[in-house]
């Protein structure tokens, strides 16, 4: 049935847009949602030190009362599509007009946009409570509470756009909040060396934005119109030019990789962990990184046009998600600190967004946004209620065995990671399995449909599956088992409070049934009717600003491959922690975080007592080697190597040589040649006129010779010139 | 007698003042030159009037000699002045002032 | 061309008003601080007044004509008329000024820097919002250069006698640069009057005539005499290195007066004498204009990121925002010529504005070098907030009056008007996209190292270091609102503007293709012939 | 009535003319070379009477009489006195001008030289052949029309000139 | 008989001459004046020196009554035969003459009379002095441009003298007075070609004689250029401006004003009456020559000046440089006569003002600090508000600041070369900017140092300032700015002029 759907939207576009103008209520009025939580801001930020909670309980009463209407809205645009299909509705008032050009500003509400409000304003509502016993003695409170507010707000609009100026302008303003947030803490310099990261990387991509916009504008807007659906449309039906469409999608690509932190332009986002760790969810499941994710979705006719997704079996944004979800995966495997981990897997997990953007498959890529924002949120949220317990970060100098302190966190923290892992049937599974789906490169295992054969982005996929279930299952024994390895002379960690664990259980709720709202058609076990609910009314497929793409057909075969790949993964890692680690650590009466003769290990740091057990197990060693030391060894540290020492230093460096330039510059081109240049004038009249000065020497005589002279000099010159 | 014969012996005259008025140091000795160059002036008008049959050249020369006059009985003055001040006229010394 | 007359002693009495209350201080008795300050103060809410009125009465229905239209003799010998009016494209750079007055004099209210001497130093302050205005809203290009030079004796005492330590080569050197682009404007004014027909300074005919009976090369040699006039002021690159000079040594009103206004005299002289009078050497020059204009955006952010000065850091940073304005009266189009003087009045504002707090911070720490400060944010956490929210302004953050400024200017660079090289422009619009990273990088950097972080020892435990006292809030206050309100409703700009310079615009657009036209022909006819 | 007029008829005296002419400039030169030259000042004075004279005679082959006169007289009677009042009261001494650098002379040989080479081209270029004929010796009655009619404004401005140069040279000169 | 004889002479009968006694006026009543100072001064001695001053006052003020009566009538007058002409221009340039004669008056009274001066001979030969230029302004023949230019010239040598006792003053006066004297000399061997040329002194006939010729003959260009190089001399210009800064270095002061501005100012007029009748048809000589002059004056003037640590030199270099710009509309001359000679003489008359009331600071200065020295000058503002304020307005306007009188100066002088469309004209327009530029920096450090600068030792005794000189600022302050804000009327019905030839 949804198979056909999808087909049937392949071949026709309607003609005549599909925007209305009027509709239910909750619908025409989604524009309350963002204003609510930016009121909140400005009532906080005023007034918030004289409110009895600090001002918390406004951010929290507008991010629900958004979630409400959002809650509604979502309903209504259900009814809305029911009723008259797939018409998004869009209403917007001029902002202003200059010299010909007009600006507006409006909200476009659809399916997508419907499903972000819900997404956002859920993750921030939970975040919201999370955060009054988090920070709940941070002397900036209430500020935090005001920014909080800001940055949903930001997002909020940001996704109800109905033009790509003001999408800017909300993809800056969450930028901004996410630099005053990550820098909350900002008398640590690392705190503001990230916030400054990460605005600038922001701003680097925004060159393409700003660029891309413009193009745009000019090309499929006519020179008129920001107009997103307009500039859909004009795209659609192949009215803009291949180069102006491959320029603007290269651009607008530079945006999506430094927002969502894609390959190469991810640095900042490891070191966004620098701030608070409810800034840390909602940046990773909700607002910011999914900022650019949305972007191409709202672009989409840009890219898919752009960079020739259909029909192809490569091309560059495909190939960077790729890229990025490998190394993503990779670099978690090597942190200690637990965010950083699944920072690295957010940037994983985005890299899969966008790899499946780049195969055509749009809902399974809008689809793994909204389950991953639950699961991540959860897993943040997770481990920030155990960074609160110990005080850190660091999962093997602090951790370990939490699971006997806080057992309700690890409870919800596993949920998360499987979910995170791809296992059936948490959320993530059916996300992730629809993606690799969406590749279309799997002939071999019998799928059918897809934009292209994109067979490498499917090894990719399912390799970074591998990895993820790998580092998630060592981040969960580092974190939970084994014994505590931290800090005990304040006594013992213990649970967090209910404002910390409602939250936890929501998300792990919603990561465990999240998934169950796009169920892959001809799966046998519910009607048909429930089938790809989420597909059915967020993809604008019948819309006249959708391109033509393709769906692909589910596959069995695959969703098991897949399902048995994330096994390996997370049983290799299994074997290696909760089997030999542990076992060793019994052994040896100590809590381990990893075997001291791993094969990066191997010359020696191992202490002298050990030496009779590393040999022991020299020969299991070399054949599980092969599977979990390499990736987790050579492979990953490699990969972090690179990231460190080439990426993340050619960003830094690229800061320090504009510096540098900025410094030679001054002191050459502008102390020196430019003043130097008005400065010498200025010696060199002043010299001349010292030299002039010894005319006058004071001898009468002289004047008079200089009389006769020069009357002499004249007139001989002027007899020569005139008169002979 | 051609003109030329007069105005060359006043353009001679002329120099030779100029050369006095630059080589000399004494100061009375500069006004000397000062008349030699205004005489040769004289010559020119006197001539050229003699040449157009105008009278005003002669005036002119007339008008010259009473000026020339006053002139040295100035010039005198502020010598026999700086004398008195400085004991010397010896123009190369006076530059007090200068650049 | 039409204009409006009603009530047009409003302009002369906007004008002069300063000047009045100027004179009323020479009255009073130096010693008496209190009355120079209640009588400066007094004068520019007056002025502030009038200015009020005229935003309320004008008509913006026909924003495209000079209102309030006073033509008389002034110096017949000359042909000079006072002649003034204001028109879209003045307006808001009027109001901008009348805004900035009272504010100065707020903060002055205890903040006259060294030497003291109130009296002169409020008399010169107002003697230069006569000239400011006086400049907004001249209409006759000798009455115009007379405005535009009387601003610069009050400057360059203002810079002499109360600026820092280096103050004497600053305000000389703000001094002969300026004199030198203004030299070389007049005689471009000169030539102007006796090329065309008219014989007049008026630059209602002048425009109207736009360059028309003169020959191409004459048109480029008068433009760039213009072009060095107003490109010192703006400053554009090369002719920029008195103004990090100037606002470094000059007192904390003094750069905020320079930032806010005087810099844009020079590109409001571009947009309102150079390009309609001389519309076929605009477009000549145009790509010349624009490649300078990004060497600025560019050269003015690596000079930033390369100072140890806060103080000198922003004024850079004027180099480079007003690389933009000049990127948009590059391109010829209504659009970015808007957008350039909506990016005026932007930077007027914020950079007046961090001029402000860059004066509240020499004043609480005793010192601008950026190493030495630090930990604002914990000290004096509103100044530091401040500071944080004006950088965000300055980079061009959306929903803020910068943004306004830059977005524009680079998106009407990709189509610049037609008979200008479209590529050249685009690799320009590169550019300066590139430099709105550049400017993130020396704001923030700047908002790092002297906002964050821990106190240095040095001044932890310094009583000195207060939080934005009530004057400052005062100042600062209309500043800031505006900053926020043109930012969410940029209209309230380019709505008033647009008329005027399309107004402008269309008539020696119209004339450009005319004399192409004329060119052509004249080519054939020359083949011919 | 003058000599050269009565005989002005008679072409032979062209001759004479001529004749009269060269020994007089010969004279006046040479007297001339040597005020500037000598060393004592008195003699510089009395060398000057000599190219005074000499002028004097000038104006008469020319034909002005009248300025001949007053040339003997202004000049002769009264500057040259005034002169050698100079020179007393400032009782330079009489001898020695010899101080003067050869340098200086150089110099100001070369602008005079300098300085006639130009008139003398100009002079020869533009008169090469001019013939001087004096037939009507100018009348004093002529002179004095003129001066009292024509340039009677700056005549009068010269007697304020005088007057101021009198009392300008007193004040100056007078010890006080 | 007469009738017999007169033929026989070749003179005719003697015809009265015409006399305007209306047009004569001027002269005739400052000539009754110094008559009348001379006999007082004979009679009453040195009783009479309280007077002096007030009646040389009154003599000026009351010479500006026939002027401006001949003003207000209108009607250009020409007596001699042209050789005394009476129009705007030399209505315009009178009345700038005895007006600046009187702020030199103002400027002189407690000067000269606090000092160790001869007063009554002092303003006599003040007033002698003034009477040459107010005759040279309608001089329109040789005989009376030289009788003139000497009558104004032989006072002021004097007067430069006239503090006996000091030897800058002494050898102010030498110099002034050998360079005049030689400038004299070479300017009357031109004279004596121009009239052995045209056969006539009147200036009309010589400009008959000297534009006969396609290209001029030999004298004709000699005979111009001695002439302008005597008047070169007189205004100042590079390179014959040696002897300026000395001469005004040691003069009294006061004196120092009246030569710098009147007697400069009478340079011009001649210069101009000279090119304007007598030398129009020559353009092709004059114009280079008058471009080469500016162009150097202007450069060199200013930039000798940029080293002077002394305010009365570098007012002496500026002067170099102004008269330069002054000299830039001549160098137009031939193609725009009109703009030209407006240009020039409204520069003078602001010239005039702006520079006088200079010189009255330093006067006033110098009654405190004893000193010219700039370093004199630091810290100025401290002590001396009015002052300052009023050396800003003369020194800005020199430096041609608007909207002070200097300005509107420039503006002119810019207004004509650029009318010439030629492009000599233009460069010469350029070097007028530039150099204003160069200038700027002098003025500009004076005004810092009056203004930014600790007063040295601390001394912060106001300057006592006299009524008289009291009036003097306040005269060429009011005037300096009134013509560069309402120049109206004044600028207008008297600087718009051309020159009438006569004859």
């Amino acid at each position: 049935m949804s198979v056909v759907l999808g087909l049937a939207a392949s071949g026709s576009v309607p003609t005549s847009s599909t925007v209305t103008h009027s509709a239910n209520w909750f619908l025409e009025y989604a524009w309350l949602v963002p204003l609510l939580p930016a009121l909140s801001f400005a009532g906080i930020l005023f007034f918030g030190k004289r409110m009895p909670y600090k001002g918390a309980e406004l951010g929290i009463a507008a991010v629900a009362l958004s979630f409400l209407l959002s809650a509604c809205a979502g309903i209504a645009w259900i009814q809305h599509h029911d009723d008259i299909g797939y018409h998004a509705v869009q209403n917007s008032t001029q902002w202003l007009q200059s010299g010909g050009v007009e600006f507006s500003a409006g909200v476009l509400v659809d399916g997508l946009s419907v499903m972000m409000l819900l997404v956002v304003t859920i993750v921030s509502l939970l975040v919201h409570v999370y955060s009054t016993d988090y920070v709940g003695d941070d002397k900036r409170y209430t500020h935090f509470f005001a920014f909080l507010s800001l940055f949903t707000a930001a997002m909020l609009f940001f996704v109800l756009s109905d033009n790509i100026l003001q999408m800017i302008v909300g993809w800056e303003l969450v930028g901004v909040c996410s630099f005053v947030l990550i820098g909350h803490w900002w008398e640590e310099k690392p705190n503001s060396d990230a916030a400054l990261k990460a605005f600038l990387t922001n701003r680097v991509g925004d060159v393409g934005l700003i660029i891309g916009t413009i193009t745009l504008f000019f090309a499929a807007g006519g020179g008129v119109t920001f107009d997103t659906v307009r500039i859909n449309e004009a795209i659609v039906q192949g009215e803009v030019g291949h180069t102006a469409l491959i320029v603007a999608s290269l651009c607008l690509m530079a945006a999506v990789m430094s927002k969502s932190g894609q390959f190469i332009l991810h640095t900042w986002l490891p070191d966004a962990m620098a701030g608070p760790t409810p800034v840390s969810a909602l940046i990773h499941a909700a607002t910011m990184v999914v900022a650019g994710v949305f972007m191409i979705a709202r672009l989409y006719p840009v890219f898919f046009e752009g960079m020739q997704i259909g029909g192809s079996s490569i091309n560059l944004m495909a190939t960077i998600g790729a890229i990025t979800l490998v190394f993503g995966g990779l670099l978690a495997f090597v942190q200690d600190d637990i965010k950083k981990v699944l920072a690295y897997s957010t940037v994983s997990q985005l890299g899969y967004m966008v790899m499946a953007l780049g195969v055509g498959a749009w809902t399974a890529a809008v689809f793994h946004l909204f389950t991953h924002a639950f699961f991540k949120a959860n897993l943040f949220l997770g481990s920030g209620s155990v960074a609160h317990a110990v005080h850190s970060f660091d999962m093997k100098k602090d951790m370990g065995g939490m699971r006997k302190f806080m057992p309700k966190t690890y409870v919800t923290f596993i949920i998360g990671s499987l979910a995170l892992a791809g296992l059936f049937p948490l959320a993530g599974f059916w996300s992730k399995d629809e993606i690799l789906v969406g590749t279309g490169g799997w002939g071999l295992l019998g799928g059918t449909g897809g934009n292209g054969a994109y067979t490498f982005h499917l090894l990719m996929g399912m390799f970074g599956a591998a990895l993820t279930a790998a580092y998630m299952t060592r981040c969960v024994y580092l974190t939970f088992h084994g014994e505590f390895r931290g800090d005990r002379s304040h006594g013992d960690p213990h649970e967090s409070g209910p404002r910390i664990l409602v939250p936890l259980y929501i998300m792990s709720g919603l990561a465990v049934v999240a998934g169950f709202v796009n169920l892959p058609a001809g799966f046998q076990l519910v009607g048909d009717s429930w089938t790809e609910r989420f597909g059915h009314y967020v993809e604008p497929y019948k819309s006249s600003y959708f391109p033509a793409i393709d769906h692909a057909t589910p596959s069995w075969s695959l969703a098991v491959a897949a399902s048995a790949v994330a096994l390996v993964g997370a049983g290799a890692a299994v074997y290696y922690y909760f089997v030999k680690v542990d076992r060793l650590a019994d052994e040896t009466q100590q809590s381990l975080t990893e075997l001291p003769d791993g094969l990066s290990k191997s010359n020696g740091l191992a202490a002298a007592g050990h030496k009779v057990l590393v040999n022991k197990y020299y020969l299991d060693h070399l054949y599980e080697g092969v599977i979990v030391a390499f990736t987790k060894g050579p492979l990953a540290r490699a990969a972090y190597w690179v990231n460190q020492k080439v990426i993340d230093r050619t960003v830094d460096k690229a800061g320090e040589t504009a510096v540098l330039v900025g410094r030679q510059v001054y002191d050459v081109v502008d102390q020196g040649v430019i003043d130097g240049f008005v400065d010498g004038s200025g010696r060199v009249s002043d010299a001349t006129g010292e030299e002039l000065r010894r005319i006058n020497s004071g001898k009468v005589q002289n004047y008079a010779a200089i009389l006769f002279a020069m009357a002499a000099v004249l007139a001989g010159a002027f007899l020569i010139i005139f008169a002979l | 007698m051609l003109l030329n014969q007069f105005l060359l012996l006043s353009a001679m005259l002329f120099c030779i003042g100029v050369y006095g008025v630059l080589a000399r140091k004494n100061g009375v000795l500069v006004l000397m030159s000062i008349e030699l160059i205004l005489n040769a002036v004289n010559i020119n008008l006197v001539a050229f009037g003699a040449l157009t049959d105008d009278v005003g050249g002669e005036v002119f020369a007339l008008f010259t000699i009473a000026v020339a006059a006053a002139e040295v009985g100035i010039g005198l003055a502020i010598v026999l002045l700086i004398y008195r001040n400085r004991r010397s006229i010896d123009l190369s010394e006076i530059d007090l002032m200068k650049g | 061309m039409e204009t409006i007359s009603d009530n047009n002693w409003l302009l002369t009495i906007l004008v002069f008003a300063p000047l009045v209350g100027a004179l009323i201080m020479v009255l009073i008795p130096q010693e008496d601080e209190q009355s120079h300050k209640q009588v400066a103060l007094l004068t520019s809410l007056v002025t502030l007044g009038l200015a009020a009125f005229l935003l309320i009465d004008f008509n913006y229905g026909k924003a495209g004509v000079l209102q309030y239209f006073v033509d008389t003799e002034w110096i017949e010998v000359i042909d000079a008329g006072y002649t003034i009016g204001v028109d879209g494209m003045s307006l808001p750079l009027i109001a901008l000024t009348a805004l900035i007055m009272p504010l100065v004099f707020v903060y002055s209210w205890n903040h006259i820097p060294e030497p003291g001497n109130a009296k002169a130093f409020l008399i010169l302050s107002l003697i230069l919002e006569t000239g400011m205005i006086g400049t907004f809203v001249a209409q006759d290009l000798v009455l115009f250069f007379v405005f535009f030079e009387v601003v610069l004796l009050p400057m360059f005492f203002m810079i002499a006698v109360w600026g820092g330590e280096n103050r004497r080569y600053a305000s000389l050197k703000f001094f002969l640069f300026t004199l030198f682009g203004s030299a070389l404007m007049l005689l471009s004014f000169l030539a102007l009057y006796f090329l065309t027909e008219a014989d007049t300074f008026s630059m209602l005919v002048l425009t109207e005539n736009a360059g028309e009976g003169i020959t191409r090369g004459t048109q480029l040699l008068v433009f760039a005499g213009m072009f060095l006039g107003f490109g010192v002021k703006v400053p554009m690159f090369p002719f920029h290195t008195w103004l990090p000079d100037a606002h470094t040594e000059a007192p904390t009103q003094g750069s905020v007066i320079l930032a806010a206004v005087l810099l844009k005299l020079g590109t409001y002289g571009f947009i309102r004498i150079a390009i309609p009078m001389l519309p076929e050497a605009a477009e000549a020059w145009a790509p010349w204009i624009g490649l300078l204009a990004v060497i600025g955006i560019i050269y003015g952010a690596l000079g930033c990121l390369a100072q140890t000065d806060m103080k000198r850091l922003i004024a850079f940073s004027s180099v480079a925002h007003m690389g933009f304005v000049m990127l948009g009266i590059a391109t010829l189009t209504d659009f970015g010529i808007n957008a350039a003087i909506f990016g005026m009045v932007a930077h007027g504002l914020i950079t007046g504005m961090l001029f402000f707090i860059a004066g509240s911070v020499k004043e609480r720490y005793h010192t601008l070098e950026i190493k030495r400060l630090g930990g604002m944010l914990a000290q004096a956490p509103r100044l530091g907030w401040i500071l944080g929210f004006v950088s965000m302004a300055s980079l061009g953050l959306p929903g803020l009056a910068g943004f306004w400024g830059e977005f524009p200017a680079i998106l009407a660079a990709y189509e610049p008007a037609a008979g200008v090289s479209e590529q050249t422009f685009r690799v320009y619009m590169v550019v300066a996209a590139i430099g709105t990273v550049l400017a993130a990088g020396y704001l923030l950097w700047l908002l790092q190292r002297t906002a964050m972080g821990e106190p240095s020892a040095e001044f932890a435990d310094d009583p000195n270091i207060t939080d934005v006292s009530t004057t400052e809030w005062i100042a600062w206050a209309p500043l800031l609102f505006g900053i926020v309100l043109f930012g969410v409703a940029p209209g309230l700009i380019f709505e008033v503007t647009d008329l005027a310079v399309a107004q402008s615009l269309d008539n020696c657009i119209t004339t450009l293709t005319g004399c192409e036209v004329a060119e052509a022909a004249a080519s054939s006819g020359s083949g011919g012939g | 009535m003058s000599l050269l007029a009565a005989l002005s008829a008679d072409a032979d005296l062209y001759v004479a003319q001529n004749v009269f002419f060269a020994v007089i400039a010969a004279a006046m030169i040479f007297s001339a070379v040597r005020v500037v030259t000598t060393g004592n000042v008195v003699h510089a004075a009395l060398w000057l009477v000599v190219v005074l004279a000499g002028v004097a005679a000038q104006f008469i082959l020319l034909g002005s009489e009248f300025v001949a006169v007053t040339q003997v007289l202004v000049y002769i009677g009264a500057v040259v006195v005034l002169f050698l009042f100079g020179v007393m009261l400032t009782r330079a001494s009489l001898g020695d001008d010899e101080s003067v650098g050869d340098e200086k002379r150089g110099m100001a040989a070369v602008v005079g030289v300098l300085l006639f080479a130009v008139m003398a081209i100009a002079l020869i270029d533009s008169f090469e052949d001019g013939r001087l004929v004096i037939e009507n010796p100018q009348s004093v009655n002529a002179v004095s029309d003129a001066i009292f009619s024509q340039y009677i404004v700056a005549f009068e401005a010269v007697s304020v000139l005088l007057l101021a140069a009198l009392i300008g040279a007193i004040v100056v000169a007078r010890k006080d | 008989m007469l009738a017999g004889i007169a033929p026989m002479f070749g003179a005719a009968e003697f015809v009265r001459p015409a006399i305007d006694w209306h047009a004569a006026a001027p002269e005739l009543t400052l000539l009754g004046f110094g008559a009348l100072i001379t006999m007082i001064d004979i009679g009453w001695l040195e009783r009479a020196r309280r007077i002096a001053a007030p009646l040389t006052s009154l003599a000026l003020l009351t010479t500006m009554v026939p002027i401006i009566t001949l003003a207000l009538d209108g009607n250009d007058r020409s007596m001699f035969n042209g050789g005394f002409v009476v129009d705007d221009y030399s209505l315009i340039m009178k009345a700038t003459f005895v007006l600046a004669g009187y702020v030199v008056v103002l400027m002189s009274t407690n000067y000269i009379a606090e000092g160790d001066y001869w007063e009554n001979e002092y303003y006599g030969l003040l007033l002698s002095s003034i009477l040459g230029m107010i005759l040279m302004a309608s001089a329109r023949d040789l005989i009376s441009i030289f009788v003139a230019l000497e009558l104004l010239s032989i006072p002021a040598y004097m007067l430069a003298t006239w503090r006996k006792r000091d030897l800058k003053s002494n050898e102010a006066g030498l110099k002034y007075y050998l360079m005049g004297v030689f400038a004299s000399a070479v300017m009357l061997y031109g004279m004596s070609l121009l009239y052995g040329s045209a056969g006539s002194t009147l200036l009309v006939d010589i400009n008959d004689a000297v534009s006969a010729l396609a290209s001029p003959s030999a004298v004709v260009v000699i005979g111009i250029i001695f002439v302008v190089v005597g008047f070169a001399f007189k205004v100042s210009a590079f390179p014959f401006h040696t002897w300026a800064p000395d001469a005004y270095e040691g003069s009294p002061t006061p004196v120092t004003a009246f030569i710098s501005v009147a007697s400069k100012a009478a340079g011009f007029v001649a210069l101009m009456n000279l090119l304007f009748v007598g030398f129009l048809g020559r353009d092709d000589i004059f114009e280079p020559l008058m471009w080469a002059l500016a162009a150097a004056s202007m450069t060199a003037g200013n930039l000798m000046a940029l080293r002077q640590t002394n305010i009365v030199r570098l007012l002496a270099y500026s002067g170099v440089a102004q008269a330069g710009y002054m000299l830039a509309p001549l160098a137009v001359a031939g193609t725009v006569p009109d703009k030209a000679l407006t240009a020039s003489v409204t520069y003078l008359v602001i010239y005039a003002a702006m520079n006088l009331g200079a010189f009255a600071v330093v006067i006033a200065v110098a009654r405190k600090t004893r000193s010219a020295e700039i370093s004199d000058y630091r810290g100025l503002f401290h002590y001396a508000p009015g002052l300052t304020v009023a050396m800003t307005i003369f020194l800005f306007s020199l430096a041609g600041i608007p909207p002070l009188g200097g300005w509107l100066a420039k503006f002119r002088v810019m207004e004509a070369v650029i009318e010439a469309d030629t492009a000599s004209g233009l460069v010469l327009g350029i070097f007028v900017a530039v150099n204003s530029v160069i200038a700027l920096y002098y003025y500009a450090r004076i005004g810092f140092s009056m203004w930014a600068e600790d007063a040295p030792d601390g001394d912060l005794t106001p300057v006592n300032v006299p009524l008289s000189l009291g009036v003097a600022l306040a005269l060429t302050a009011v005037i300096t700015i009134a013509m560069g804000v309402v120049p109206g009327d004044v600028v207008g019905r008297f600087t718009e002029v051309s020159l009438l030839a006569g004859g």
